[in-house]
Parts: structure tokens; C-alpha cells; sequence
């Protein structure tokens, strides 16, 4: 099986967007370099079908920002198989009254939730790594 | 900001803003981080660290940063009262014209 | 016109370094540089049906900024409101070695990564500047 | 109020949550007309409980955050009209299910508390379904301000007050939300307090409060009278007031208790648009 695709919207306007972006890169680059990869959500969608290959029919995980859901709804649009959804602004909910800093930067706070929030993604992608093993 | 007005009244005729008690009050400065209108000043060295500088700056029947007051230090004026006074002053405008 | 507001959209890539380094300028720009002046647009909301995003593209000059050759804001700005004014492209401004390498988190940027978006946001400004003065 | 429920419980039978979401299923049913589906036996035979399902309004109660029921419920397609996640209501009642699979004294209150709750949503729907006939489409005036769009419906029967809340006022009856103004100034909201159904409150008193990451709004009322209904979707869903905050991003309705008063204070369409162009320009700035 390939790696789990995990494909954050990297939003710019808000903090959300960041703090998606950086969970993924946490997943993908720290915890789980082995069974996961990011990938660029702008090119698979203007790209051409190479770019498009990366994830057509792959197992993904969407990282979104706000309840927008633009990398879920994109990826989807492009014949990826989302298996798990989130938002970072629900990860932030359950931290209420914490500031998570800005779209430029995070706060300490904002990178607690973040370590947090990335721990939950991989444990996903082992989880559907296992699955796609025993379908196999 | 002195051509302010709320419901046609000018701003500063109508009494709303926070009171501070300061028997309660912590300076935690909670309310002021809060309130994005200026309405308060914060100054270490002063013997009340915590001033309602721009009464008028605050947003007539906001109480919000109240509720930032764990202690329960801030107070506001009735609103009954105060729409009361508000239509009344409205009615001696109209009658002026 | 001393009131022309310019869009800027920033590719934002997961990739690369480049995607890093054009969303650290764009926020630059439109935080400090060029604030009030500069609006940025969220790519993928653009993407994903954004109206606030594609209306403000149609209406005003959009300059985007690419972190490597691919040009996926340029692509998709072409795609949804038609054109764009001018395009900055990292990889062919930092070069491909710098552009392409591997991407960082914003946790561990050093000194270098913001002296290169310093130069990608001045950049963004000289465009920003000629398209005002026009 | 006899309307009833078909229930959904994920029964998991391991574990605590699972046991107390039979219990809620059972107790539901000897309360009310509600009728039970079980979850294994939906597996292998769908037919009997297709019917159920698409007679009454489906409640699903899933135990722990592995959601069974409700993916359960999404692969048979049904339309879900009501959630409750046992897990999660013991946390926000602040109750500790205590080890082993019996029901004891804690499982029993919570059990209650559910019910109660589930039993006393269907009485307010009840009531808000009667009382408010709210326009199905309404027109919009927009103002546009960099990249954001900022409507105000223009139809008849809208008022605003100065704290950028509207009322759509019907007969003795108003509906209240916030405006684009306010939804756009705090971006994301993420928490909606609601008002107590019930309460009486006065015109420009507080009706609940919403929050977002920058700051808490309190909801100051435009009318006065008592609180019939508030938008429950917005307990799940607080983003709804972003999406539309006239539409289904609401806030309460209220029973209106002098409207001719209230309406002195209060800025019809022509007033309040000029009102929030100076608010949109001067935030901005």
C-alpha cells in the first residue's frame, strides 16, 4: 500500500489554516515519515494528471482549517479516497479561551494544540495503514 | 469621535460605561485585554492601575467585559433606565425641530 | 487611484520550501509592508468556490506568488477571474536549490529562511508599488 | 406531546458508554412512543427496521467517540434527525461512569438527564414549529469592503438595533440572529450560549452569547419578551452563524411583550445599512 496521503488547506487568512498546515507537516515529517506524505493541495487540483495520480484513489486524510473544508472538498474532487476529515477549529474548541496566535505565527498555546492535534492524525494513519494491510 | 451618536442621541449625553469596585478588583486587567474600544487605561505606577478613560468608547449596552471578571469587580448602569432616558432625550429632539 | 487595493495569492505549498517562503512574504506584506494596501486571498478557498475570493480577483489586480515553477495560484486565478497582473516564481527568484528543498515548519525556521522572505516580500512590494502607480 | 423517536443505540456491549446507550434506548421507549432498533439484528436484516426508520424522526445514540451507530446509520442512508454521544454528555455533565457494565446510581442520573433533555427538545421544536413562519428566501443588500461581502436582508418585517442584532418581528412573535457584521468582526464562532428558554427578558437585555477566537458577543436582544425557542443546531454547529447568521445561523425567537415600545429604539433597513458601513469602514481601518 502507498503512504497515507495527509493534505492540510494551509490556509492563509487565519490562524486555523496555519495550524493545519503545521499539523500535517508534523505528522508527515516527525511522527509518521514512514507510513504518511503531504501533498500540495494546489497542484493536485490545477496540476496535471501526474500531479492528479498522487492521490486518485489513494487513502487520504484531510486537515482542514475552518468548517470551509477546501482540502477535503478538493481532494475528493479529484477522485482521493478521504478516509478521515478534521478541522483544526474544533481542535481549538476544545482548548476554549487558549489564543493560538495569528495566520503568520502560532503561540505556545497554539503549539500545544498543534502536538496535540498531530499526535490524533497519526494515530489515524496507523490505524488505516493497519486496515489497508488486512484488506490486502 | 465626538459626532458619535447612538439611536440619534449623541454619545456622550447617555451614561453607559463600565464602573470599576475597586474594593473587588484584582488588577488582573482581564476586562481591559478584553475590550477592544479603548474604554480602559492601564497604568502600573498609578495608585488605581485600572481607569475607565473612554467612557464614551464603550458600546452602549455591551457588558461583555464584565463577564471577563472572575471577581465580579465590574458593574454598569440599569438599562432599563437607561433606554428610558434614551427615548426620552429622542422625544425632546423631535419636539425641538 | 491612491485607494486601489491589490489581491495577493500565495501558493502555500506543503512540498517544498518555496511554499514556505511565499506564504511567510505574503503575510509579511499584508501585515506590515503594505498594510491596508494589500489584501491576500486564501488559495485553496479560491479553489474550492471561495465567492468573496473570486469576485475580489475579478475586480481588482491580483499578483500571486509561487514557490516553484508549477504556478498553481497563477493557474487558478487564470482559471476562475480571468488573469492576473504579475507573478513572482521563488524558484526563479532564490534559485531551484533553495526553492525545492525540503519544506520547513514554521517551527523551525532559522535566521536564513527569513532573510530569503524578506527578499520574496520585497519583492511582492516593487510589484505592488508599480501596479498603485499605474 | 407524543411525537417519538426511532431509536438508534450503538447497545455496544463491553463498554460502560455502550451499555448506558441501551439503557436511554430502553427508557425512551417506555416514556414515549419511541420505537428501538437494534443495531445487530439492522445488520443482517434490513427490512424490518427500514420502516421504522422512515416513519419517525431517527435519533442515534452512539457511547464512545468510535461512533458506531452513526456509521451504522450512514451505510443504511438514513437521515438522522437527532445525536446524542454518551461520552460526551457524561463529560458536559461533569458525571464518572464507574467501572464495570451494570447500570448504577451515575449511569441512572445521566440516563435521566438524557431523556429529560430529549424529551424536553421535542416539546420547544413543537413549539417553534407552530409559532413562526419565517420568509423562505430573503433579499439581501450587500456592501463590499476588500475581499468581504456584508448583507443585510432587506425585507419587511426586519429590524436592527445599534448593536448589530436583527429581529424579525410577525404578529406577537420575533426571531433574532446577529448581523454580517458581527459574524465577519469575529470570524470563526465557535461556542453559542444559548438563552434559557423560558426567561423573560427585557428589550436590549442579554439573549446568550456567542465566541470565537478574538472575543465573546453578547447577544443584545433588540425586543423584549420571553424566549420560546432558541437554534440548537448552533450547539453543534456555531458555524452556521458564519454561514448565514439570518438564515439558519438564527439565535432564539421570543413571544413578544411590547413591541410598540421596543420599536422607538429599534433602525429599520434604510437606518441600519448606512450604520454598518461606517461600523465595516471604521473596523477596517
Amino acid at each position: 500500500m502507498s503512504k497515507v496521503k495527509v493534505i492540510p488547506c494551509s490556509g492563509i487568512g487565519k490562524v486555523f489554516g496555519l495550524m493545519a498546515r503545521e499539523t500535517a507537516l508534523q505528522v508527515t515529517d516527525k511522527l509518521s515519515p514512514d507510513t504518511t506524505e503531504t501533498v500540495c493541495l494546489a497542484s493536485i487540483v490545477t496540476g496535471d494528471d501526474a500531479a492528479r495520480a498522487k492521490v486518485e484513489g489513494c487513502t487520504c486524510i484531510t486537515i482542514d482549517g475552518c468548517p470551509a473544508l477546501c482540502s477535503a472538498k478538493s481532494v475528493e474532487s479529484v477522485g482521493g479516497i478521504v478516509k478521515a476529515k478534521y478541522r483544526a477549529v474544533d481542535e481549538t474548541r476544545n482548548h476554549r479561551g487558549k489564543n493560538a496566535g495569528t495566520g503568520t505565527a502560532l503561540t505556545e498555546d497554539g503549539w500545544q494544540i498543534v502536538d496535540e492535534f498531530a499526535e490524533k492524525v497519526a494515530a489515524k494513519a496507523e490505524e488505516l495503514v493497519e486496515e489497508g494491510k488486512n484488506n490486502a | 469621535m465626538s459626532e458619535s451618536t447612538f439611536m440619534g442621541v449623541p454619545r456622550e449625553k447617555i451614561d453607559w460605561s463600565p464602573r470599576i469596585d475597586y474594593d473587588k478588583c484584582n488588577y488582573c486587567m482581564e476586562c481591559a485585554d478584553f475590550c477592544p474600544h479603548n474604554v480602559f487605561e492601564v497604568n502600573e505606577d498609578a495608585e488605581k492601575k485600572l481607569v475607565v478613560k473612554n467612557p464614551n468608547n464603550c458600546v452602549v449596552f455591551c457588558r461583555a467585559c464584565g463577564k471577563t471578571c472572575g471577581l465580579d469587580a465590574i458593574d454598569f448602569p440599569d438599562k432599563k433606565e437607561t433606554t428610558a432616558y434614551i427615548k426620552t432625550i429622542r422625544k425632546e429632539a423631535s419636539g425641538n425641530e | 487611484m491612491p485607494d486601489t487595493q491589490v489581491g495577493v495569492i500565495s501558493c502555500s505549498g506543503e512540498e517544498c520550501l518555496g511554499g514556505t517562503l511565499a506564504r511567510m512574504a505574503t503575510r509579511k506584506v499584508m501585515e506590515e509592508l503594505r498594510a491596508g494596501r494589500v489584501v491576500s486571498l486564501c488559495l485553496p478557498l479560491y479553489i474550492a468556490g471561495g465567492e468573496e475570493e473570486r469576485a475580489f480577483a475579478k475586480e481588482f489586480p491580483v499578483i500571486t506568488v509561487e514557490g516553484c515553477g508549477k504556478r498553481c495560484a497563477e493557474k487558478s486565478t487564470i482559471k476562475y477571474s480571468g488573469g492576473v497582473k504579475d507573478t513572482i516564481v521563488i524558484s526563479e527568484l532564490l534559485g531551484e536549490d533553495v526553492a525545492l528543498s525540503k519544506v520547513v515548519s514554521a517551527r523551525d525556521l532559522k535566521e536564513e529562511h527569513y532573510k530569503m522572505a524578506d527578499i520574496v516580500a520585497e519583492e511582492i512590494c516593487r510589484k505592488v508599488d508599480k501596479i498603485v502607480a499605474e | 406531546m407524543s411525537k417519538s423517536y426511532a431509536v438508534l443505540p450503538c447497545n455496544g456491549l463491553d463498554k460502560r458508554a455502550g451499555c448506558v446507550s441501551k439503557e436511554v434506548a430502553l427508557t425512551l421507549a417506555e416514556k414515549t412512543d419511541s420505537e428501538i432498533i437494534c443495531p445487530v439484528l439492522y445488520h443482517v436484516a434490513d427490512a424490518r427496521y427500514n420502516k421504522i426508520a422512515g416513519e419517525k424522526p431517527l435519533l442515534v445514540i452512539d457511547g464512545c467517540p468510535t461512533r458506531c451507530a452513526s456509521k451504522l446509520a450512514a451505510e443504511k442512508n438514513l437521515k438522522i434527525a437527532e445525536k446524542i454521544n454518551i461520552t460526551e454528555e457524561a463529560k458536559s455533565n461533569n458525571i464518572v461512569l464507574a467501572d464495570g457494565l451494570r447500570i448504577g446510581e451515575n449511569e441512572t442520573r445521566l440516563v435521566n438527564i438524557i431523556v429529560d433533555k430529549l424529551t424536553k427538545e421535542q416539546e420547544s421544536a413543537a413549539r417553534a414549529d407552530g409559532s413562526m413562519i419565517f420568509p423562505e428566501n430573503l433579499t439581501y443588500e450587500v456592501y463590499k469592503k476588500d475581499k468581504f461581502a456584508f448583507r443585510v436582508p432587506k425585507d419587511k418585517g426586519f429590524y436592527f438595533n445599534e448593536n448589530d442584532v436583527w429581529a424579525y418581528v410577525a404578529g406577537n412573535k420575533a426571531r433574532i440572529g446577529v448581523t454580517d457584521f458581527v459574524q465577519k468582526s469575529l470570524s470563526d464562532i465557535m461556542f453559542f450560549d444559548p438563552p434559557e428558554i423560558g426567561n423573560e427578558i427585557e428589550q436590549f437585555e442579554e439573549a446568550g452569547s456567542i465566541e470565537s477566537g478574538k472575543a465573546v458577543f453578547e447577544v443584545v436582544s433588540p425586543v423584549g419578551g420571553t424566549i420560546t425557542a432558541v437554534n440548537e443546531k448552533l450547539l453543534d454547529m456555531p458555524e452556521l452563524i458564519n454561514q448565514n447568521p439570518y438564515e439558519l445561523g438564527w439565535i432564539a425567537e421570543l413571544e413578544l411583550s411590547d413591541f410598540e415600545s421596543d420599536q422607538d429604539l429599534l433602525r429599520e433597513f434604510d437606518e441600519y445599512f448606512p450604520i454598518l458601513k461606517r461600523k465595516v469602514d471604521e473596523f477596517h481601518v
